[in-house]
């Protein structure tokens, strides 16, 4: 028979019918329908058992414990450890800390800038020989910059400086360097604290208590604890929370009451405190009390009203609480932990010596200053009397520049004056995980290990109201060819005929550890804090009225808004960038495609002929940033408010066109009598755009 | 619509409004947790993956007598739910010891008539293939299954946690349950703490209470039970959720649900006639 | 147009009709022959292990029971196939004795299997990268803590064919869903989908609900409250 | 046979009696026709192989365009059913005449439909799942059962359309099959009368359920919300206007004439009295909605309105001017009558219905469940637009074949004078 086509045809039908009666169709179907289940490209779950291993996020600035969790010896999760001294809960950014090892924007290998000013790949080898060579060179025109400031890698950093012959050694600016300087100026040889765990009234000025400033996770745990959850059998506060401040940020959500003042003027409204206090027979032993008086005179409730804009009831009120604490606490600090000088802080210190509370539980504590662990290198508070920015603003080129996990270029006041001077160094290297601005800038990045790749360790963060030494031990393999900063300065110092007294930085930590009380250092490696109750005794002190006077001077804002920067953790740090897990906690609010929006109240946007949405141009008289405005009733009058952390031009997408960088604003002015520059009370004019 | 069901196990949270600061950590520790993809641009806030979100609430007041709360939404596993009995193929439900509603991403076929269904915005959808920047998958976990695209999803209370603390009991040779102090009631053998959310246990600030509602042991149920400050959300719909929000703010709790001008904030079955 | 010429011869169209269902059952019997014997094979690639390993030999030296391999961890999860800590355990040197000349074939497969794991994978400190029979995939949680618990509570105790282990067997409970082994001296190769990508082993839902199904395995009161097996997040994650 | 050069090359397969143009012409409409449908496919490829994500739909509106679309050409493709149910079951003789196109109308909105449906779900591979694996409690689980099938009673109905092909029929089988299936009609008829009421009740009881909607959610009859019977109603009195119109435009695009006019003012007549009987359960609706279902959940009428986009004016612009003003026309005979007026009013009619479905999908999702959120935007892309216009063109395609090779129009031939110029006889 031959096959035509209405047999081929027939055929066809019967295969057609035939292949329906067979698990053909049916079992493709379902098939599929499993396939769709088990895409190749879609990530699948690895196995493995868990195990957790302990550290302390070096990232994060609340250095905050962190167990995490292993599967299969790799790090997937990050959670809190309870029962540390610092912790209590996790960050927002530590909490995927294990995820932003994966960061596109980690360096991952040694990077030198080859002539065409392109970065090119070198093996460590070579570029810890060409580290030996440019230093040598370089001699003591030598300056470093850490961003670490409660490493022992300071210690390396500081004792490699003075080997070298070298002065120029500092701290990124911080909280802890207003602090340290106003101990220094009024005569007390601590580091200042806070035992916040044992207060029942807490009045905030400017310091963004629950979210950036000091070891922010254990200031949180205290308002977890201290707060009952409003219930049935509602138990009555064993804490309260006031904030006083130009923006309504965290803190002040939570805080009762919040009371509005305009930007930069905490110190103000401190010695407005001092006064009503005064007033009603507070006292202090100081050899200036008398000028401080007549100082603090000065801030009748009228005056400290005109000049902060904070509602006098709402303050009596405060004041009134304070007074009936059975352990009051003030904090001055600043809204974005930075650049507000020692003034306030000495305002603050005052007011609390007024409360009564100098080293009395729950009040401000006099905490031994740390010390540095290797010989003839400077203790922290020797190192924050340098000044960065004012130094910078001096010009004295250095010869070369050694960086640890500092991102002066996106961090400083003024970024691109500090970019220029970067560019002025003629060799710069910098220690970074991450491509950050300053890195990128740089003609030699060394990859370091992030804190949970790295051993180090954490010394008494500033804020605690005890001595609390943490290590951190390695707690996952490396992702990126590191090594640590110590280690190579340690290695290059010993090339180079300086021997530092240790081989290996981890030695530098086991003579540290064995200082403190019933700790070895497999103990303090294993995730537990060793802590010190031990105190500096309070011998008096000098309040320094004449540097008060001159610096807490009121200043005239003219037409200018006042600009008032806030910080908030969700957004990373200057040398993380914005973690990648972290962008979709930025509210529609907050940052839209690549505008960011900068907040005011409506009556102030009213004056300014604004509306919600507008997109406004914000000019420091040097600077200007574009943003979107959203007015935002929490915000105090004639004050826009900003956000840190936006407008990266470094790192990685995640980053990368967002906004602008608020610093770009930010004027650095000699802080009168200090020797610090502040930048908390610039001043900006708010247009249409 | 089907009958509600009881259980004698009720996982809930007590959200303090009062506590929280809006930091985010919650969204953050979720994400790690139930492996989401990050995104580089997460400013369309309706495609944004987010099996928690952190709302921000405002009095409506003027300067200076605003204030600000914040409001981290999770599933609200709702008793009765609009979207489970919505579902065409059964790919969510409640029907478990626990309470929990459950998402399986295997069945899901994509439909959405359950995002429509949920007055919550609880429900995500996957637009595209999840993508992590390169090499970032080898920190998920093992717990949670990659979904992929075409699916939808949502917060599961870290259901696998309890899974594995089911497990662990088992591996001990304990049961699962334990009789309660009420006749005839019985209550997870799981300690309370043993099994909590990942938001739960990153807060700081212990804004998020986690545990069994139907256990007096525990805190959640003492936060909840007879709390004039506690509310849930949209609790008007009969929803009858599983999430209990406290605020001593009455006009948090005002914003808690919908209120005629005339109204006043408190429970809808003082509000509304008796259902029949 | 040749319906046309059709039409017009009519005992031409009879004969043509009558061969014409030849052609019609030819195509059904070939496709019926290609599904049912041709195409189940096509569907499933064969992938072989690593390397040669006997359970029966480690029935007979190791263990007597299952859990001396596969056992569970202090957190309630299971092992499944034994990490390489476990097995380099016994095996940080060659155990088997060097064949000679006398040893069977077996005892030297045996031998050379073994120096390959040793020198590859416990001397590197490298995984094996065996090949699952039965791996559920990612969504399904099967726990199997819950089963040794819950299934040996009634069964242990049951008769005839609802027993599923006694206290001196208890590998019969693994037995209702694995394959035994113990006496198994080959590997088996594995059979993959080449679609789904899953091993043909695999047990499917329905399978699992063999069990989970049946309406004996619920506690229901009658009032609602249920404490059904079945749900979906029974099993899946 | 012989050629007659005169006449269309494909002359052969017209229906009898009945003149086409020429064969270049209709190929280069198809032709222009295609290249909508081309863009449709290439969206169809983008969603299918990248996700809906290139869509611009996103987690408030997860029923966007598409389910406004579907919801619409299924209403409007009631024509089918409800023409079929006069035709065939309240024997409604003179419906004979339009009941083929309707049919045909149906055919393209129900398979249109689904095909769009197929991409509007997530996971195609899987839309047998609401088969398999159906969950009895869900209206688009009845929604999927209903229309599978109602899709297969229409292929039924189509079968013998195309079967009736002049030169198909030739062929001894398919001319019974084609006798039989039409003896059987009226089963049929009577199947796709029940599963399309059911599945055009389910639509609408799809959002009358949603209690979690206070915008759609709407109590319950017996087991089903309000809106099921407002769905069947409305589909009802606009699908036999769709039919209408199309034939209208059929013929002002061939220059022929398919319908006469009185059948047209039949079905203007039947289309409005079922409008009057939709309005009056719909303004009821409205107002039980307005005074019930809105101050339970604490809302008031006012609050379900936003600027302009989502305006009040939608509600007035769907009840009197496409509602009331339409059914006036269709009731009151004189109007009815003047072609313009009822083509008009079917325009209306059919429009009122779509901003039904519109708003029933879109300010549904829009409306802020959440005391504290904002309303939503939804502003649909070109990829949706394409597939909708991919759904526009098959129709286009399917009715042009149809209508040159079918004979779909009993009326035709004698509209148009009996023969055709040239005509082969026959």
């Amino acid at each position: 028979m031959v096959l035509d086509r209405r047999g081929f045809m027939k055929f066809v039908a019967g295969a057609g019918l035939g292949v329906m009666a067979t698990p053909i169709p049916w079992k493709l179907l379902d098939d599929a329908a499993i396939w769709t289940q088990n895409w190749s490209w879609i990530p699948r779950n690895v196995k493995g058992e868990t195990s957790y291993t302990y550290a302390v996020s070096k990232m994060c600035p609340s250095c905050v414990p962190m167990k995490v969790r292993m599967v299969g010896g790799r790090p997937v999760r990050v959670l809190p450890v309870d029962g540390h001294p610092l912790g209590g809960g996790v960050s927002s950014i530590a909490v995927a800390e294990v995820q932003m090892m994966f960061s596109p924007g980690r360096v991952k290998r040694p990077l030198y800038r080859a002539a065409d000013g392109a970065f090119r790949e070198l093996s460590w080898a070579e570029a810890v020989t060409l580290l030996q060579q440019k230093l040598q060179a370089a001699g003591s025109s030598t300056a470093f910059i850490s961003g670490d400031e409660n490493g022992s890698t300071n210690d390396v950093l500081s004792a490699f400086a003075r080997a070298l012959g070298a002065g120029d050694i500092f701290l990124m600016p911080s909280e802890a360097q207003c602090a340290a300087r106003a101990a220094e100026l009024m005569g007390i040889p601590a580091q200042l604290g806070y035992d916040l765990e044992n207060s029942d009234y807490v009045l905030a000025i400017g310091a963004n208590l629950l979210e950036s400033w000091g070891p922010v996770i254990r200031n949180r745990r205290i308002f977890r604890d201290g707060r009952p959850v409003a219930g049935k059998k509602e138990l009555p506060a064993r804490l309260n929370i006031a904030y006083a401040g130009a923006v309504q940020n965290n803190t002040a959500a939570v805080a009762r009451p919040w009371l509005p003042v305009y930007p930069g003027t905490e110190g103000i409204l401190a010695l407005g405190i001092a006064n009503m206090l005064i007033a009603k027979g507070c006292s202090f032993d100081s050899p200036d009390f008398s000028e401080f008086k007549l100082l603090a005179a000065k801030y009748n409730p009228e005056v400290t009203a005109k000049e902060t804009g904070v509602d006098l009831k709402k303050l009596e009120a405060v004041v009134k609480a304070l007074m009936a604490a059975k352990a009051p606490l003030v904090i001055v600090g600043s809204e974005f932990s930075q650049g507000s000088g020692a003034a306030p802080v000495m305002a603050g210190f005052a007011l609390n010596a007024l409360l009564g509370n100098i080293n009395k539980s729950g009040g401000v504590c006099l905490l031994p200053r740390a010390e540095a662990g290797i010989d003839g290198a400077s203790a922290r508070d020797e190192i924050f009397k340098n000044d960065l920015t004012a130094w910078i603003a001096d010009r004295k080129t250095p010869q070369a520049l050694v960086l640890h996990e500092a991102n002066p270029a996106y961090a400083l006041p003024g970024p691109q004056a500090v970019a220029a001077f970067l560019k002025a160094v003629p060799f710069k290297v910098s220690f970074s995980t991450y491509m950050d601005e300053t890195a990128a800038l740089c003609d030699l990045v060394l990859p370091i290990g992030m804190g949970l790749e790295r051993i180090d360790d954490v010394n008494t963060p500033y804020g605690c109201g005890k001595t609390v030494y943490c290590i951190s031990a390695v707690a996952a393999d490396p992702r990126a060819d590191v090594h640590n900063t110590a280690n190579v300065i340690l290695h290059v110092a010993k090339e180079m005929g300086k021997d530092l007294g240790f081989e290996y930085y981890e030695d530098l930590l086991k003579t540290k550890a064995v200082r403190y009380e019933k700790c070895d250092f497999a103990v303090l490696a294993a995730g537990q804090a060793a802590v010190s109750e031990a105190r500096v005794e309070f011998s008096g002190f000098t309040a320094r009225a004449d540097v008060l006077a001159k610096a807490l001077s009121p200043k005239t804002r003219g037409n200018k808004l006042g600009l008032a920067p806030y910080a908030k953790l969700n957004l990373g740090t200057a040398k993380t960038g914005i973690p990648p897990y972290n962008t979709k906690t930025l509210r529609g609010t907050e940052l839209d495609g690549k505008d960011m929006y900068v907040m005011m109240n409506a009556k102030t946007a009213r004056k300014k002929g604004l509306s919600d949405g507008d997109m406004v141009v914000l000019d420091s008289g040097k600077q200007q940033i574009r943003a979107r405005l959203r007015v935002f009733e929490g915000v105090m009058m004639d004050t826009v408010a900003v956000c840190l952390g936006y407008g990266h031009t470094a790192l990685d997408e995640f980053s990368q066109n967002k906004g602008a960088n608020v610093m770009e604003l930010m004027v650095a002015v000699p802080e009168p009598q200090t020797g610090l520059n502040v930048w908390s009370g610039t001043g900006v004019t708010v247009s249409k755009a | 619509m089907s009958a509600k069901k009881e259980f004698n196990v009720k996982w809930g949270m007590a959200i303090d409004l009062d506590k929280c600061t809006g930091c985010g950590a919650c969204m953050v520790a979720c994400q790690a947790e139930n492996n989401l993809a990050p995104v580089a641009d997460a400013s369309n806030k309706l495609r944004v993956m987010n099996w928690l979100v952190v709302f921000e609430l405002s009095n409506n007041k003027e300067f200076p007598d605003h204030e600000v709360a914040y409001l981290p939404r999770p599933c609200q596993q709702c008793a009765e739910q609009p979207c489970a009995t919505v579902c065409p193929v059964v790919a969510t439900e409640r029907n478990e010891e626990g309470g929990i509603v459950s998402q399986i991403y295997p069945r899901c076929i994509g439909c959405r008539y359950c995002m429509a269904a949920c007055p919550y915005h609880a429900r995500y959808f996957n637009w595209f293939d999840p993508v992590w920047p390169k090499g970032m998958e080898k920190a998920l976990t093992p717990d949670v299954s990659v979904r992929p695209r075409g699916v939808v999803e949502k917060c599961t209370f870290c259901h696998h946690r309890y899974m594995m603390a089911k497990d662990k009991l088992r591996a001990q040779g304990k049961n699962i349950f334990v009789k309660g102090e009420k006749r005839g009631t019985k209550h997870s053998a799981i300690a309370e703490g043993d099994y909590v959310t990942s938001c739960a246990e990153a807060c700081p600030n212990g804004a998020i209470v986690f545990g069994d509602l139907n256990n007096p042991a525990h805190r959640v149920y003492q936060l909840t039970h007879d709390n004039p400050n506690a509310f849930r959300l949209l609790e008007r719909l009969g929803t009858d959720t599983a999430v209990y929000y406290i605020s001593s703010r009455e006009w948090v709790r005002r914003l808690g649900d919908n209120y005629l001008k005339d109204e006043i904030t408190q429970k809808p079955e003082k509000i509304l006639p008796k259902k029949h | 147009m040749e319906e046309n010429k059709h039409g017009a011869d009519d005992s031409n169209c009879r004969l043509k009709c009558a061969c014409g269902v030849v052609p019609f059952l030819i195509g059904a019997a070939v496709a019926l022959a290609f599904g049912w014997w041709v195409f189940p094979d096509l569907i499933f690639s064969k992938q072989s292990q690593p390397f040669y390993f006997s359970h029966n030999i480690h029935m007979e030296k190791v263990g007597t029971v299952c859990s001396d391999c596969h056992s569970f961890r202090a957190d309630g999860s299971f092992t499944g196939v034994p990490a390489l800590g476990t097995c380099a355990g016994c095996h940080g040197e060659i155990q088997t004795d060097e064949p000679s000349a006398a040893s069977t074939p077996a005892e030297k497969a045996a031998y050379e299997a073994e120096k390959f794991f040793v020198e590859e994978y416990v001397a590197k400190g490298r995984e094996v990268p065996w090949l699952r029979h039965q791996y559920q995939p990612d969504n399904v949680f099967f726990s199997h803590a819950a089963h040794f618990s819950k299934c040996y509570s009634c069964h242990l105790t049951m008769k005839g064919s609802l027993s599923l282990g006694t206290p001196d067997n208890p590998d019969k409970l693994c037995m209702t869903c694995h394959p035994s082994l113990a006496e198994l001296d080959k590997n088996i190769p594995v059979a993959v989908n080449v679609l789904t990508d899953y091993s043909a082993s695999t047990m499917k839902m329905w399978e699992c609900e063999r069990c989970h199904a049946l309406p004996g395995h619920f506690y229901n009161d009658g009032k609602g409250r249920t404490a059904a097996n079945n749900a979906c997040y029974t099993c899946h994650k | 046979m012989e050629m007659n050069y005169n006449r269309p090359i494909d002359a052969a397969l017209f229906p009898d009696g009945c003149e086409r143009g020429s064969l270049t012409k209709f190929l280069l409409w198809l032709g222009g026709v295609s290249v909508v449908l081309l863009l449709g496919l290439y969206a169809a490829f983008l969603v299918l192989s990248r996700g809906l994500g290139v869509t611009g739909l996103d987690d408030y509106f997860g029923f966007g365009l598409w389910i406004t679309f579907d919801l619409g050409v299924i209403a409007l493709g009631a024509g089918a059913f409800f023409t079929g149910l006069l035709r065939y079951i309240l024997n409604i003789d003179p419906l004979k005449n339009i009941i083929n196109l309707a049919v045909i109308v149906g055919f393209i909105c129900y398979t249109g439909a689904m095909l769009v449906l197929l991409l509007d779900i997530g996971q195609p591979i899987r839309s047998w799942f609401g088969l398999w694996h159906p969950n009895v409690h869900s209206m688009l689980t009845e929604v999927i059962f209903c229309i599978s099938c109602y899709c297969l009673v229409l292929i039924i109905e189509y079968i013998p359309l195309i079967l009736e092909q002049k030169q198909i029929n030739k062929n001894r089988l398919a001319h019974h099959i084609a006798h039989n299936l039409h003896l059987m009609m009226p089963l049929f008829a009577g199947i796709g009368a029940f599963l399309s009421t059911f599945h055009q009740g389910s639509l609408g009881g799809m959002y009358g359920v949603l209690f979690g909607r206070p915008y759609a959610f709407r109590d319950g009859f017996f087991i089903w919300p309000w809106t099921f019977f407002l769905f069947v109603l409305s589909a009802a009195a606009s699908g036999p206007m769709l039919t209408v119109l199309i034939a209208t435009l059929m013929e002002k695009m061939t220059g022929k004439k398919l319908v006469s006019f009185d059948i047209k003012a039949l079905m203007g007549k039947i289309a409005g009295t079922m409008l009057l009987v939709y309005l009056v359960f719909k303004f009821m609706d409205t107002l039980a909605w307005i005074n019930s279902v809105a101050p339970r959940s604490g809302l008031t009428f006012d609050q379900f309105f936003h600027g302009w986009i989502y305006g009040k004016w939608l509600l007035f612009t769907e009840l009197v001017l496409c509602g009331v003003l339409p059914c006036v026309i269709l009731l009151y005979k004189p109007l009815r009558d003047n072609p313009t007026l009822l083509y008009l009013a079917g325009i209306l009619d059919c429009a009122g219905i779509l901003i039904n479905r519109y708003v029933m999908t879109v300010q549904t999702l829009a409306f802020p469940s959440l005391p504290f959120d904002k309303w939503a935007l939804y502003c649909p892309n070109w990829v949706e637009w394409a597939a909708c216009g991919f759904v526009f063109a098959y129709g286009a395609i399917l009715l042009s074949i149809s209508h040159r090779y079918l004979p779909i129009f009993p009326q035709e031939r004698y509209l148009n004078g009996g023969c055709c110029a040239g005509g082969a006889k026959h």
